[in-house]
């Protein structure tokens, strides 16, 4: 009886928690590496092959430090923070589709679940700011809810395009939708605005305002130290994966490959984790490359430019499909 | 006065006064090497160049020396004009064209009066691409040492050592470009002046041996001003420290006392400090008779019992005055002793009577280089204060330069001066038992034994009373001498032991008085601070002490070797019972018999003062704090106080000063100025040189961390660099003599008022007690009758510079010039014992023999016994008894021929 | 935009670029021949030292991290130091002792490894100091200069002496 | 001393035009005083302070813009200064007319006992910090100031530092500890209390978010804070706070010899080099009067222009990083370190080099440098344009940057903004040009200006500066001089090792001069040099001693500090950080 109601695709809930955070881990070393070669340097190479263990001695590292809470913060809240953060970008990993069939929860509404998770996220980050009493934490906390706020609004606009092809907020019937033709070609305008999104959804680089090292030291973290920092850096790079997956799967026919070539060349995990994997490296790329907009800037080109954007892009789906 | 003007600018100079001497009397900079502030100008070494114009229209002018050109007025001259500087230069590039490579290895250098010069002039190109002149050095003795290369011919070496000094040994010879200055062969420079000639040579021809073994930079040197403690006379030196070793000592100018030079004595004589036979750490000796080392506490603890006794109180001649005075009050005045022999006590008590007489004068050394006419009534001063001799050298050419102002020759030409003066001197008449390194230049000398030197003095003041004409009688030459100079000196002392004979010479000046003559009378006391104990009024005899001590009273001997005091016998029963207390900074016999050791600091290891033959009191500073456990013997005192409880204990040397002025004289409290002096106001008074080196790595492989420097509350001065020595400050807080540009000994004159003048801030040091009281009266010399037997000799003490002192005699540099041990006989008695020069003769009582030497002005039937070299008093009756040891050998000793030396 | 990817293809293409890095320690980097690193006392042509102990190192040195002590050993007339100490935890590596040694005795070498944990550890004295050969100047022997009589170097036999003048033929 | 003819000057016919106008509208209470460096200087009264500076600022014949340097001198112990006033303390203030290209130095005469004298600060607003730095190093009291507070030293420092009577070394103190209670004070008397700086808490409608940006924090370039006060993130005030990197320089100066300070001077600007050691011994040199040979001169301007590439590279580098490039930063680095493999084969140093010399330089130029430097100049300007495109190009950062933090030359000169900062706002002013020292009148170059003097230009000067200095270098490589690389003058320390070696004269010098140290005559000079970012000056007084008896360090990162707040306010957060980036300063700069 109860074997029957099992669903299976739940089996997958630790080898997905245990691969997203070993690949975390994986791509915190992967990305020193890469921005050493693109800043003409070597990265981390000293520990283990080529420095693969980096990332684990430093796990081991922050795991086995102090934890400290600071005294003039919010014990609880503070201790609460990360992992609302880490638990949320976890939860979001839920209805990703992993491959053809790989999904824990195959919702029909992922994409709103992953929204919704992900804002959940920023609540975590808005929490720590706060929490730790800190008045770097606090402008960190404040510009990552007004990021939030912003972003979050033409995120999911810039999604409705490839839902309205779809049909279906299902990420599986998303990436079936795509065997004709990647949607990041009719819905190249969604695919930058979402990217832009993304980058701000996961404050990396060009968009790290709630940290913003140069200005707010380490922003909303900057009380963190220990396992509970490391909460919060497995947070980030699960939600690094998590945009480059979704761009995948939204816009780069997910596990699909290219159609002129034989499906059988490459199975649909590996066709997905390659395209991933660039996806990764071109966020990388590009936070060694841009520099970052002032706060009031990222906010004006949220409202003034991106929002607009998508809502024609939006418009102009829907006018296409009516048309059709 | 006269107006000069220097490049323009008018200074106030004295006219006839020599120019060079104008110039650097403002402290301006113009180069010299020949001539040296006490020898005046010979204008050899041409450097001094200088232009001088005719009138204000006058752009040419012309060039000339300065040391050779009198000071008129409105001169007008140039240091800074092109063709002398270029001169100098020259000068300086002749100099250098056999200089060799040597500084790097050269005890002179930075501190080197030809570097200092040659940099002046701005000479730093060789153009001179030829070979070099040697020559091959001689070994000149422990003292000196000899690198003739370096030499650029000033002469000053000659000109001070024989012409200044009286020294015969030392020589140039050659001509031209081939000059030697040394003695005939190898061998020790007999003068006891020759260190002097460390600091006379402008290069590094003469150096500092003793220094050159352990050798330190000047500018790694930390040093004080201080008072050497090698005689009563008081010099001013800088002793020098590095790494917790005393390095050198260098002559501290003293305008008053000591001028420029120092003897060897107070030169070398001062390593001692470093001795490996230090007292270290507080020791109590056992039942065993070891010494416990190491439980301070115990040692203080032990020491106090004895005061709980009511224990005496010695005290040293050698400590110093403030040292002394704590051992005062702790014992009280009733039961302190002054530690020096009853007779010498005596003495120094009737001479200092004397001095404190209405109309004497006492006279500074400076002042005896003005005496025209002198009297040495039994006193060896070249042996006992070397210094002083020095200065009587100097007084015999007080003639020479009255003929040469006759004559218009100024006095500062020194070729000029002697030349016109030929062998005229000023008169000098020595009366002492033996020959001595004066009578060469006394008018006339006299021999005797003790009374019949007193009997001598008696005539003398009779014949001064009541001339006798025409006789050639030495006392009537004497008396005549001294009634028609312009400035005669009694100079006697305590040498001979003999009271009579210092009240002999006192009725000599009272005898002057008769006849509204000055009255100048010197008394040589023994040692460094003699008259500041016998001042200090201790109202026990020694003898007196010793026998208490010997009936078992308990005692602290302060700084005293008893044994150089008493005879053995008394000193050994004294010593037998089991507690004493002594304080002392090298072992010796008394501290082998001592129950408690403490350890005492030496002068160079404490602030104090010490007083000279004239009364005056001089301070002297720490230069460097002493390691282990020794610390000044106040400090010791004081801990005895409080373990004992009684009230007078001091926590600083200022509070020991402090009392000590309010109990004892108030002027001790301004002889130097108080902790709290600063530099306008400001700064305190740097031991160590702006650019001592290696702070951060001298005590690194013990601490890595520079401990802070410590904070001396004592003195106005500062245990480190910081700090200000601009050269205007109080005389007496000179620490060390230097100038931009001048890093040699020659910047003293940055802090003088005028060459060869007054200190800047003042000489420093203030006398004790002036001559203001009762009028002199005559002393009642009864006559005794000297009776002789044949093989009983009496007894003469005789002293010796290199040897007759209980602290020089532990540097090793003056033990490597004391003599053997020898005793003094005349031809005749020699004859009598059928001996001669350097076989043996054994003092009954004694157990080793020593050689004979003959004296040529000795008397028969005495027996000069040198002290220090030989256990003196033999045996404490003044008498000896004689016999040849047959299979004695000679041995090998420091110097044997300078003691009977004429 | 357009700048932007202008900007992200110029940092791109340093993918492809030869990186910089050096792989310290095992391998070492290119160091000029005059670098100013840790502190060596070097030896005569002839083997002997070649610090005379003149001092001139330790008043140069800003910091006054050098002590020295100045010795002579038997009778060979040369100078040398008793005990030589540089306090290299507070040296500068500035040169100015090179600069101002008058024998090229004391030179800096481009060997730059100079970490402890302890500090006390660098404190180095003269056997640590002191190496086997010249250094960076092969010839210079300052004995063969100077005019100081040593063993095997009597008076006249330096560079650039005469023999001895003969006292003896000297005018009184 | 009685020199009797030394006194003070009375103004003659060839008196400066400048003490002139000064004794007729003052009186005859202006004393002139003649010093080696040219630039004349006036006693006057210190009643008459204000006033005067006010004449000089605003009626003067030549206008006197810039006020260059403002401090004190301790003259108690000095010996030789006959022909001035006397006086305890000593206040001076450097004024300069680039318009006219004139200087004067302001003398004010003070006893220990009443040292006070009117503040200027409303007169030059840069003056403000130079008179709280004076308060702070020798007590003087400044009326009318509006903060008189210590500024390099912590408030709860006892006496001031450049008193003579204050010690030197640290030996002197004792050993360093923090008891808890001394650490509470301490921190206590640095809590920001805003009313003290005349701020307040609120307004009706704001409540203002007092932010403590420093002294750690990844954008202030060391150790420097300046509290915020914000309303949101916008800037309402900001206060600098500096002195955490104060070493004391101008106390160092004072127990080093002339020659051992030397490298002292590198750690001043320590990303300047030997760019430090340049107005010193140009300082020295002039008191001493020394001629530098040729071939040293031109060996000075090719490494200090070596070391003005690196250090703009650094400037560049994280002037992008601070906007949030990463990766321009590393390729500058790696540039620089080319760079530095060339200073290492010149000087055996890197950052430190302390390689100049009282009269030239410490060696000759190693085997190859040519190659060296000639490679360099050929590989640098490729890689400054692929820079053009990744950095100063891009939209964002120029968005960042353009318009913020302006000023233009009248305000940058009232708060003593000097070198390429000046030059951002259009002002061609450039010492090597307009005072060439060291033979830059021998060379070709330009001098790069921009019209807004925000932060952007700023950069873009520096960028072309860059472009100069390597036609500088390549003009010096081609045309080295042949000949000594030391001066023949006796001061010249340490001689030409060669001759020390083997000419006992020589020897005898160089003995001297390294260890006394070399004995510089007694007088007072100034140097200017263009260092890297804006004017150094030393200002030494040598009493005829083997050390300075008082050397000023006058440096181009203070006054800029200074003006941060009048900049930055009404900007955002992340706008300062962009002008603190534009500024190019080094707190040891700052604080020396």
């Amino acid at each position: 009886m109860f074997f029957e109601n099992i669903n299976w695709s739940y089996v997958l809930i630790l080898p997905v928690i245990g691969g997203t955070m070993g690949g975390a881990l994986v791509l915190v070393w992967w990305e020193r590496r890469l921005l050493g070669f693109l800043q003409d340097r070597l990265g981390p190479n000293r520990v283990g092959w080529f420095g693969i263990l980096q990332s684990l001695a430093d796990a081991i590292k922050l795991v086995t430090k102090d934890d400290w809470v600071p005294p003039f913060g919010d014990r609880i809240l503070f201790i609460l923070a990360p992992i609302i953060v880490a638990g949320a970008m976890l939860m979001a990993y839920a209805v990703l589709p992993l491959g053809p069939g790989l999904i824990i929860a195959d919702s029909n509404i992922a994409i709103l679940w992953i929204l919704a998770m992900s804002s959940l996220a920023v609540y975590g980050v808005l929490l720590a700011g706060l929490a730790s009493n800190n008045k770097y934490s606090l402008l960190g906390g404040l510009r990552s809810a007004a990021q939030m706020v912003t972003y979050e609004v033409f995120m999911g606009l810039s999604l409705l395009g490839v839902v309205m092809l779809t049909g279906s907020f299902s990420l599986k019937d998303v990436v079936h939708a795509q065997e004709d033709m990647w949607f990041c070609i009719p819905q190249c305008v969604g695919l930058v605005i979402f990217l832009i999104a993304g980058l701000a959804e996961s404050h990396r680089l060009p968009f790290d305002l709630p940290e913003a090292e140069h200005e707010l030291t380490a922003g909303f973290h900057t009380e963190y130290s220990g396992m509970k920092f490391a909460l919060i850096m497995a947070a980030e790079y699960l939600s690094l994966i998590l945009i480059s997956a979704l761009i995948v799967v939204l816009f780069f026919g997910g596990w699909l490959g290219p159609q002129f070539l034989p499906s059988a060349l490459l199975s649909g995990v590996l066709w997905y984790g390659f395209k991933v994997l660039i996806v990764i490296n071109f966020f990388i790329l590009l936070r060694a490359a841009i520099p970052r907009p002032r706060y009031d800037q990222l906010m004006s080109l949220g409202w003034k430019i991106l929002l607009p954007l998508s809502l024609i892009n939006v418009l102009i789906t829907g006018a296409i499909l009516l048309g059709t | 006065m006269a107006t000069i003007h220097i490049d323009g600018t008018a200074y106030e100079a004295k006219a006839g006064e020599n120019l060079l001497e104008a110039i650097l009397s403002h402290h301006l900079d113009l180069p010299y090497f020949c001539w040296h502030p006490s020898m005046g100008s010979i204008g050899a070494c041409r450097q001094c160049a200088i232009i001088t114009y005719a009138d204000e229209t006058d752009t040419r002018g012309r060039l000339g020396m300065a040391c050779m050109t009198s000071v008129t007025d409105g001169m007008r001259i140039s240091v800074q004009a092109p063709l002398a500087k270029n001169f100098r230069s020259t000068v300086i590039e002749w100099l250098m064209e056999n200089h060799p490579h040597d500084c790097p290895v050269c005890e002179e250098g930075g501190e080197c009066h030809l570097q200092d010069m040659t940099v002046m002039t701005g000479h730093s190109m060789r153009r001179y691409r030829g070979t070099k002149r040697t020559w091959q050095n001689q070994n000149l003795g422990p003292f000196i040492g000899h690198e003739m290369n370096r030499c650029i011919t000033c002469y000053r070496c000659v000109r001070f050592y024989d012409e200044y000094a009286g020294g015969s040994d030392l020589a140039a010879f050659g001509s031209r470009g081939r000059m030697y200055f040394g003695r005939f062969e190898d061998g020790a420079l007999e003068s006891e002046f020759a260190g002097n000639l460390v600091e006379v040579c402008p290069t590094g021809v003469f150096t500092d041996k003793p220094f050159a073994q352990s050798y330190s930079r000047k500018w790694d040197l930390q040093s004080a001003p201080s008072v050497c403690v090698g005689c009563a006379v008081g010099c001013n030196v800088f002793p020098a420290e590095r790494y917790g070793e005393l390095k050198r000592i260098t002559n501290r100018y003293h305008g008053e006392v000591n001028g420029y030079f120092l003897c060897d004595r107070g030169r070398f004589g001062s390593h001692f400090v470093n001795h490996e036979k230090r007292i270290r750490h507080a020791g109590v000796r056992t039942r065993d008779g070891e010494y416990e080392f190491g439980d301070m506490k115990n040692a203080i603890k032990v020491a106090s019992t004895a005061l709980s006794k009511g224990a005496i109180g010695i005290g040293s001649p050698r400590a110093s005055f403030e040292n002394n005075f704590a051992l005062r009050e702790l014992v009280g005045a009733e039961n302190f002793c002054a530690g020096i022999y009853d007779t010498e006590l005596e003495i120094v008590n009737t001479a200092l009577d004397v001095m404190s007489k209405k109309g004497i004068v006492v006279p500074t050394l400076k002042q005896v280089e003005e005496a025209d006419a002198i009297l040495v009534l039994g006193e060896d001063i070249a042996n006992t204060s070397s210094r002083l001799a020095l200065s009587v050298r100097q007084a015999v050419r007080t003639k020479s330069f009255a003929m040469a102002t006759d004559a218009n020759i100024p006095t500062w030409q020194d070729a000029g001066v002697r030349g016109h003066a030929q062998s005229e001197k000023s008169a000098l008449f020595i009366a002492t038992p033996a020959a001595t390194r004066l009578d060469g230049i006394a008018t006339q000398t006299a021999s005797g034994s003790i009374s019949e030197l007193v009997s001598i003095g008696s005539a003398i003041c009779r014949r001064i009373e009541k001339a006798t004409p025409n006789s050639d009688d030495f006392a009537e030459l004497v008396a005549d001498s001294l009634r028609s100079a312009r400035a005669p000196l009694i100079v006697t002392g305590s040498s001979l032991e003999s009271v009579e004979l210092v009240q002999a010479a006192a009725n000599i000046c009272r005898a002057l008085q008769d006849q509204n003559q000055t009255s100048s009378f010197l008394f040589v006391p023994a040692e460094v601070n003699t008259i500041g104990v016998a001042l200090l009024g201790g109202r026990m005899s020694l003898s007196s002490a010793l026998q208490k001590m010997s009936e078992g009273h308990s005692a602290i001997v302060l700084e005293n070797d008893l044994y150089f005091r008493a005879p053995a016998t008394s000193v050994d029963q004294a010593l037998e019972s089991n507690n004493v207390v002594v304080l002392d900074t090298l072992e010796n016999r008394t501290v082998e018999q001592a129950s408690v050791v403490l350890p005492a600091a030496t002068y160079a290891e404490q602030t104090g003062s010490f007083v000279n033959y004239e009364s005056r009191a001089q301070r002297f500073y720490q230069v460097f704090q002493p390691r282990d456990e020794i610390s000044p013997a106040w400090t010791w005192l004081s801990r005895l106080a409080e373990a004992f409880g009684t009230e007078s204990s001091w926590d600083s040397y200022a509070s020991v000063l402090e009392q000590c002025a309010e109990r004892t004289f108030s002027q001790l409290k301004n002889i130097a100025p108080s902790s709290d002096y600063r530099i306008d106001t400001t700064s305190r008074i740097p031991r160590q040189t702006h650019r001592y080196s290696g702070r951060t790595a001298m005590n690194a492989q013990v601490n890595i961390h520079e401990p802070k420097a410590k904070v001396d509350p004592d003195t106005p001065f500062s245990y480190s660099m910081e700090g200000q020595n601009p050269g205007d400050q109080n005389g007496a807080t000179i620490p060390y003599v230097w100038s931009p540009g001048w890093n040699s000994n020659q910047s003293v004159f940055k802090f003088q008022q005028e060459v060869a003048g007054e200190l800047v801030g003042g000489d420093p040091g203030l006398r004790l007690i002036e001559p203001n009281g009762a009028p002199l009266e005559y002393f009642d010399l009864g006559t005794s009758e000297v009776s002789r037997k044949d093989g009983v000799f009496e007894v003469i003490p005789l002293h010796f510079v290199f040897g007759s002192d209980e602290m020089s005699n532990k540097s090793w540099p003056i033990q490597a010039r004391a003599p053997a041990p020898f005793v003094l006989l005349c031809e005749q008695d020699a004859d009598a014992l059928e001996v001669k020069a350097k076989m043996g003769v054994r003092i009954d009582g004694e157990s080793e023999s020593v050689e004979i030497r003959i004296d040529t002005r000795l008397p028969s039937g005495v027996v000069g016994i040198p002290r220090g070299l030989v256990e003196f008093p033999p045996n404490g009756t003044g008498r000896v008894q004689l016999s040849v040891d047959p299979d004695f050998v000679a041995r090998s000793s420091g110097d044997a021929e300078v003691i009977a030396k004429g | 935009m357009l700048s932007q990817i202008k900007t992200l293809w110029t940092v791109f293409v340093h993918l492809f670029k030869r990186n910089e890095t050096v792989q310290y320690p095992e391998e070492m980097p290119y160091q000029a021949p005059r670098y100013r690193g840790r502190i060596i006392l070097t030896r005569d042509p002839d083997g002997e030292e070649r610090c005379v102990a003149c001092n001139l190192c330790a008043v140069a040195c800003p910091v006054d991290c050098i002590a020295l002590q100045k010795t002579e050993k038997e009778e060979d007339g040369r100078w040398y130091p008793e005990f030589f100490r540089i306090n290299f935890s507070r040296c500068i590596m500035c040169g100015l002792c090179e600069e101002a040694c008058p024998t090229y005795a004391i030179q800096l070498t481009p060997d730059f490894e100079l970490c402890e944990f302890d500090r006390n550890n660098m404190v180095y004295e003269k056997e640590h100091l002191l190496i086997e050969g010249t250094g960076k100047y092969p010839d210079y022997s300052f004995w063969q200069v100077a005019g100081k009589t040593i063993a095997g170097k009597d008076k006249g036999e330096a560079q650039k002496e005469n023999s001895p003048e003969d006292v003896r033929s000297l005018l009184p | 001393m009685n020199a009797e003819a030394a006194t003070v000057n009375p103004p003659t016919l060839d008196t400066p035009d400048i003490v002139r106008e000064l004794s007729n509208r003052f009186g005859d209470d202006c004393q002139y005083q003649e010093t080696v460096d040219g630039i004349p200087n006036v006693w006057i009264n210190r009643d008459q302070v204000a006033e005067v500076l006010e004449f000089l600022k605003n009626d003067a014949e030549n206008r006197y813009e810039l006020m260059f340097d403002l401090s004190a001198i301790d003259e108690r112990h000095r010996k030789f200064r006959a022909d001035q006033p006397t006086s305890d303390f000593t206040v001076f203030y450097h004024l300069m007319s680039l318009s006219s290209d004139q200087d004067v130095r302001i003398k004010v005469p003070l006893r220990d006992e009443d040292s006070t004298l009117q503040s200027v600060e409303s007169i030059y607003p840069v003056a403000n910090w130079y008179e709280r730095e004076a308060y702070d190093m020798f007590g003087i009291q400044f009326e009318g100031h509006p903060n008189l507070r210590r500024i390099l030293t912590p408030p709860l420092w006892e006496g001031h530092p450049l008193r003579k009577e204050h010690p030197a070394r640290a030996t002197e103190m004792d050993p360093f500890s923090l008891p808890d209670e001394v650490q509470d004070a301490q921190q206590e008397a640095l809590r920001f209390i805003p009313e003290e700086w005349g701020m307040s808490r609120s307004t009706k409608h704001t409540d203002f978010m007092f932010l403590n940006l420093g002294p750690n924090h990844p954008s202030v370039h060391g150790v420097f804070r300046i509290a915020l006060q914000l309303d949101g993130e916008v800037i309402v005030q900001a206060v600098p706070d500096i002195g955490y990197h104060h070493r004391g320089q101008e106390k160092m100066a004072e127990r080093q010899s002339w020659h051992t300070y030397i490298p002292y001077t590198d750690r001043i600007d320590y990303l300047g080099g030997v760019m430090n050691n340049f107005p010193y011994v140009l300082n020295v040199e002039q008191m001493a009067g020394i001629e530098v040979p040729p071939r040293a001169q031109v060996i000075r301007v090719m490494v200090s222009e070596m070391f003005r590439i690196a250090s703009h590279l650094l400037f560049y580098g994280t002037f992008a990083q601070d906007v949030g490039q990463m990766s321009p930063v590393f390729y500058m680095f790696a540039d620089r370190e080319r760079l530095f493999s060339i200073v290492e084969a010149i000087t055996g140093g890197r950052m430190h080099p302390s390689w100049f010399r009282i009269g030239g330089v410490c060696d000759d130029l190693p085997d190859g440098w040519y190659e060296m430097v000639t490679d360099f100049c050929d590989y640098m300007p490729a890689r400054l344009d692929h820079y053009d495109t990744m950095a100063l190009q891009n939209k964002i950062l120029k968005n960042r940057t353009v318009g913020i933090g302006a000023y233009n030359t009248a305000e940058g000169l009232d708060w003593g903004i000097t070198g390429p900062s000046l030059r951002a706002t259009g002002h061609q002013w450039d010492l090597r040009k307009n005072r060439p020292y060291s033979s830059y009148d021998q060379f070709d170059f330009e001098i790069p200006t921009a019209n807004n003097g925000d932060c952007y230009d700023r950069c873009v000067v520096r960028v072309e500066e860059i472009r100069q200095s390597l036609r500088i270098i390549r003009q010096c490589a081609d045309n080295m001089p042949t000949g000594p690389y030391k001066a023949d003058h006796p001061l010249t320390t340490p001689p030409a090792k060669e001759r020390t070696m083997q000419d006992i004269e020589t020897l005898i010098h160089h003995f001297l001069n390294v260890s006394w140290g070399p004995v510089i005559p007694p007088s007072e000079s100034a140097t200017l040099v263009e260092a890297t970012k804006g004017w150094t000056s030393f200002y030494s007084i040598s009493d005829g001693g083997t050390m300075a008896y008082r050397s000023r360090v006058r440096t181009p990162s203070f006054p800029a500090l200074q003006q941060i707040p009048f900049i930055s306010n009404g900007f955002m957060v992340a706008d300062l950080i962009a002008i603190i980036a534009s500024i190019d300063f080094v707190m040891a700069d700052v604080d020396r």
